[in-house]
């Protein structure tokens, strides 16, 4: 089982490689078959891989460069089962964006296939570095290949997302290297669990907190937080519909993944004493992301730009699953990460497909178009509908865990969560009622710019295959379905717990030390958990006709907040980097006065 | 926000920024008094362990190749985003000729800069574990040196030496054989990257086992990225007049 | 500290202002070349001959390469406006 | 006077930050990114150095010298190369900006907002 590790980023790269050198001479559907094979069988392995780290992780020394005396001196993979279920995610995803791509693009050379699969390569390479500077060429790479995909438009619009994109996650990265070389200079290590041991022994100092600081929000503009999440929505907007659903899917996760990990790795000993401090500030972070995105995706037209949203909401519910800092919530939120990026990439390869057959993205010049397309409208519901947590689907199992997990004090958690995903389920329901049903006004001001390129340009209709659907159902039932696999819950919860008892697993990691089987039993859903799914559920279908029947949100009473919200999203990158400046200096701030 | 009020924001926070930076740094060790565990334990066991005359070497190729790796695909990644958006978009028809005219005054010295040019970049490709060096300064040279054709001598030349085929060939193999040397140590029954070849006598040109191979395969692939990128970035000046 | 290296640092740091303050994009790059090699200067004092030998190559080749025809192709298009 | 090399990493990355935000030409704007990444060169090295120390190549010079650290040269290497492949593909798309919008103000792109 060991020598597959390496497989899983060898293999798409290897691929990727042969595809430059040769693909030229090969014919169309050539390219396409590879690609769609090395991405299954991607898969195939990150799923054996969970499977064989359910009860311990496999670490995987490159070159064989095995510790001595505790220092690490090459660099690992530590393969625990959550990372590997990450890079499942990240590998069924692409897959599916792959085989969608095959009949999206009417002419595609094999340059995407061939960014796709380095952008999958670096994926399951991000999740499952266990060095930190690793963590960082992963990072880069992650954001190389994205902006070039992004770049690769079949929208004619300007670059301005994939400028941010590039831009906002270039110095998001040098601030998470900026942070992993003052962590080199006190420990000597880059190795995350040696890391962990060398500050353990001492009382955090303003190196220590600072460059936490800056990792965790280096991390957090990858994963798209509450105010480090400008770009995210502008990239989305522009980029492929089959690039947007890996982003929308796996790309932010990881970023919350990485963050969840660095901490627990590396840094949970040295702040062990400033738990309290450090929960209120990522909860808060998380709460704002969770909130802001859901009231920004309710006010939006565009759908992909809306699904955007959705993510930032939904990843604000993952990071407080994270900052809760229990293990329960921890596990909680890779499952809100698992179910959630499934049903998000569902949504977003049927709105490609809406785009792909009428030409329009737009919900309300979009009013009607989709009628023909009632199949593709049920998946989006269904999305939407899993996305609230309706017991037993979708989400539920993993916000159940992780509002078990909030500690006293934070008994307003549900209700925040709740209020976020009837906002962002209510959005996604109101467009799929006014795309695919044709109700609702067909104008409204509150939604998104008034100015639409190409506003009068005639919609199309286009037939296509039916193939075109099945990666979207494929990805909706399996983020629908994980929920109802009751051990899936426990698996997680208890990966979550080993990775929260760090010491024994650095030593794990570091000496092969004895693995610790801790099992955790998930099943302790409150019926908090049940009430709030279900009001949620409820909530969105009912928010979703309020709006619909009013005819226009803008007749929505308590809206008067909403245009500074929507100019704060300028789209001009300065903007955005001043924002991002801000929030680390927030952050380091909060974090220098409750840390020390 | 308008420009002012965007420097406003900026300035306020930045100041934040600052005095938490000036505070982190002032738990570094003073300048010139590191004493990393990471570095001394490689600086013990590297020479005798990977027969690399050079530690930075053997960290690069060796003990950390795998950070190489991605490295590696960065780069590669890059060119392909930057061929995709330019090649996208290009008037087709290429002027050749105009490009020569415009860097006249590089001709005279380009005629004679590019042989010394390539020779020098395989000797640092080849030198890299024994002295400064190695795959990436190497290959940039070896690459400069055919753009160097490419301004000096003659656009056609170039294009007929460095087709957009070959460069993506050469692109590939370089990458991919970086992979595939890395899959030779599961292949031997070792791990990833780990070295399947002899190790040799430390100091010879032949030592340090896949150092010498990775070291060469990131060249290739260095320079067939350089000359792909600056083809693309030529075409795109030399894009006929519409 | 060594003054060599003093030296090296204040060149740097004026460098890197001044890049930053050259708001003409040809001018820019200008002193971009010498910023790049004030880092090389830097790299060199710091014992660092590898980083050195790569950024050199970096900064008098590949970025001024790039940067030029970046220039030369923005500013074609709008001499033909 | 020890603490100066870090400064200078700070003083860079802040300086290339506020070039960042205060941009009105693309192509300024990359290379502004650019100078806050060598901020990180800088740092990594000044970590790494050590008083009196030589380049770690045991070429000529005697075994058990002092050298300074080999693996920050190493992660500034990589750092090195993700800088100039970055700035590559951040130019192709300001000259693609050019090609598709007529300009490189980035406070005039804003087609995509709200």
């Amino acid at each position: 089982m060991h020598s597959l590790v390496p497989l899983v980023v060898a293999l798409p790269l290897l691929a990727s490689a042969v595809l430059v050198a040769l693909g030229r001479h090969v014919p169309r559907p050539g390219p396409d078959v590879v690609a769609i094979a090395t991405a299954a069988a991607t898969s195939v392995l990150c799923v054996l891989l969970a499977y064989a780290a359910r009860d311990h992780d496999l670490v995987y020394w490159f070159g064989g460069w095995r510790p001595a005396h505790g220092i690490a001196l090459g660099i690992d993979f530590d393969v625990d089962f959550a990372s590997a279920c990450v890079a499942a995610l990240a590998s069924v995803v692409a897959t599916a964006s792959l085989v969608f791509s095959w009949h999206y693009f009417d002419e595609v050379g094999v340059l995407f296939h061939a960014l796709v699969l380095v952008f999958l390569a670096a994926m399951t390479g991000f999740a499952l570095s266990g060095d930190l500077f690793n963590l960082f060429v992963f990072l880069e790479l992650m954001s190389v290949v994205a902006v070039a995909l992004t770049a690769y438009g079949d929208e004619p619009g300007p670059l301005q997302g994939a400028l941010s994109f590039a831009v906002l996650n270039g110095i998001g990265a040098f601030f998470v290297l900026t942070g992993i070389g003052l962590v080199y200079a006190r420990t000597g290590a880059l190795n995350l669990e040696q890391v962990g041991r060398a500050l353990e022994h001492r009382r955090p100092d303003g190196l220590v907190v600072v460059a936490f600081a800056l990792i965790v929000c280096g991390f957090l503009t990858k994963a798209g937080i509450v105010p480090f999440h400008f770009w995210l929505s502008d990239a989305y907007a522009v980029a492929p519909a089959p690039v947007c659903a890996i982003f929308a899917g796996v790309m932010s996760d990881l970023g919350l993944h990485a963050a969840g990990r660095v901490y627990w790795s590396g840094f949970a000993g040295a702040l062990a004493s400033h738990e309290a401090g450090l929960r209120a500030v990522l909860v808060a972070l998380g709460c704002a992301s969770a909130l802001l995105g859901g009231a920004m995706a309710f006010l939006q037209r565009d759908l992909k730009r809306m699904i955007a949203f959705v993510t930032v909401s939904q990843l604000g519910v993952g990071l407080v699953g994270i900052g809760l800092l229990k293990a329960v919530a921890l596990g909680g939120s890779t499952l809100v990460v698992l179910s959630g990026g499934l049903l998000r990439a569902a949504a977003l390869l049927a709105v490609g497909l809406v785009i792909s057959v009428t030409g329009v993205g737009d919900e309300l010049r979009g009013r009607g178009m989709g009628r023909r397309l009632p199949l593709t409208g049920i998946v989006v519901a269904l999305a939407a509908i899993g996305l609230t947590g309706l017991p037993p689907f979708g989400t539920h199992a993993g916000r159940a865990l992780v509002e078990s997990g909030a500690p006293g004090g934070y008994g307003w958690l549900p209700v925040v969560l709740t209020v976020a995903s009837i906002l962002t389920s209510a959005a996604l329901l109101r467009a799929a009622g006014r795309v695919f049903l044709g109700w609702g006004a067909s104008s409204d001001s509150i939604l998104g710019p008034q100015h639409v390129s190409a506003e009068d340009e005639e919609p199309r209709q286009r037939p296509r295959s039916p193939v075109l659907l099945v990666p979207a159902v494929v990805l909706l039932l399996l983020g629908l379905g994980l929920s109802l696999y009751p051990s899936v819950a426990d698996q997680t919860t208890s990966a979550a717990a080993r990775v929260v008892d760090h010491r024994a697993h650095a030593a794990e990691v570091l000496a092969g030390g004895p693995l610790t089987a801790t099992r955790v039993d998930s099943d302790t859903f409150g019926a908090t958990s049940l009430v709030s799914g279900i009001v949620s559920a409820v909530g969105a279908v009912a928010l979703a006709l309020l709006t619909l029947r009013l005819r226009r949100v803008s007749d929505l009473p308590g809206l008067l907040l909403v245009r500074p919200l929507k100019a704060l999203h300028s789209g001009v990158v300065g903007d955005y980097v001043a924002w991002l400046v801000f929030g680390v200096a927030l952050v380091g701030a909060l974090f220098a006065f409750l840390l020390r | 926000m308008s420009l002012r009020t965007r420097t406003g924001l900026f300035l306020a926070s930045g100041s934040v920024l600052a005095g938490l930076l000036g505070w982190a740094f002032a738990g570094l060790p003073a300048f010139g008094h590191y004493h990393g565990v990471y570095g001394r334990a490689l600086d013990r066991v590297s020479l005798g362990q990977t027969h690399a005359m050079s530690t930075i070497a053997s960290v690069t190729f060796d003990y950390r190749g795998f950070d190489t790796l991605g490295e590696e695909f960065i780069l590669f990644a890059s060119v392909l985003g930057v061929s995709l958006l330019l090649r996208e978009m290009r008037e087709r028809d290429v002027d050749a000729k105009r490009l020569t005219e415009r860097f006249e005054p590089i001709r005279a010295t380009g005629r004679i800069g590019v042989p010394v040019l390539f020779l020098l970049g395989l000797f640092v490709i080849a030198h890299g574990y024994l002295s400064p060096g190695g795959g990436f300064q190497g290959g940039v040279v070896v690459a400069a040196a055919i753009v160097l054709l490419a301004i000096a001598v003659d656009y056609r030349a170039y294009s007929g030496l460095a087709p957009k085929s070959a460069a993506d060939l050469v692109e590939g193999v370089g990458a991919g054989g970086y992979v595939a040397i890395g899959l030779g140590g599961l292949v031997a029954g070792a791990t990833f990257l780990e070295s399947f070849v002899s190790r040799g006598t430390i100091g010879e040109l032949a030592s340090s086992g896949t150092i010498a191979l990775l070291s060469w395969s990131a060249g290739i692939e260095v320079a067939g990225a350089t000359v792909v990128l600056a083809s693309e970035f030529f075409e795109e000046l030399l894009a006929r007049r519409r | 500290m060594i003054p060599l290296q003093a030296v090296a640092l204040a060149l740097v740091a004026l460098g890197g202002l001044a890049v930053v303050v050259a708001r003409d994009i040809v001018r820019q790059a200008l002193v971009n070349g010498f910023f790049g090699l004030s880092l090389v200067v830097l790299f060199l004092v710091f014992q660092a001959p590898d980083v050195a030998l790569s950024a050199i190559t970096v900064s008098s080749a590949a970025a001024p390469l790039v940067l030029t025809i970046a220039i030369l192709a923005v500013r074609r298009r709008e001499g033909r406006r | 006077m020890s603490y100066l090399p870090y400064a200078l990493a700070a003083w860079l990355f802040l300086v290339g930050l506020y070039g960042v935000v205060t941009s009105r030409n693309l192509i300024h704007l990359v290379v502004c990114l650019a100078v806050v990444q060598s901020s990180t060169y800088v740092l990594l090295l000044a970590i790494g150095y050590v008083e009196g120390g030589t380049a770690p190549i045991f070429n000529g010079i005697p075994l058990g010298k002092k050298t300074v650290d080999p693996v920050v040269q190493a992660l500034t290497l990589t750092d090195v190369v993700v800088s100039v492949t970055t700035m590559a593909l951040l130019l192709a798309i300001a000259v693609e900006v050019h090609k598709r919008t007529g300009t490189l103000d980035p406070d005039e792109l804003r087609e995509v907002r709200g």
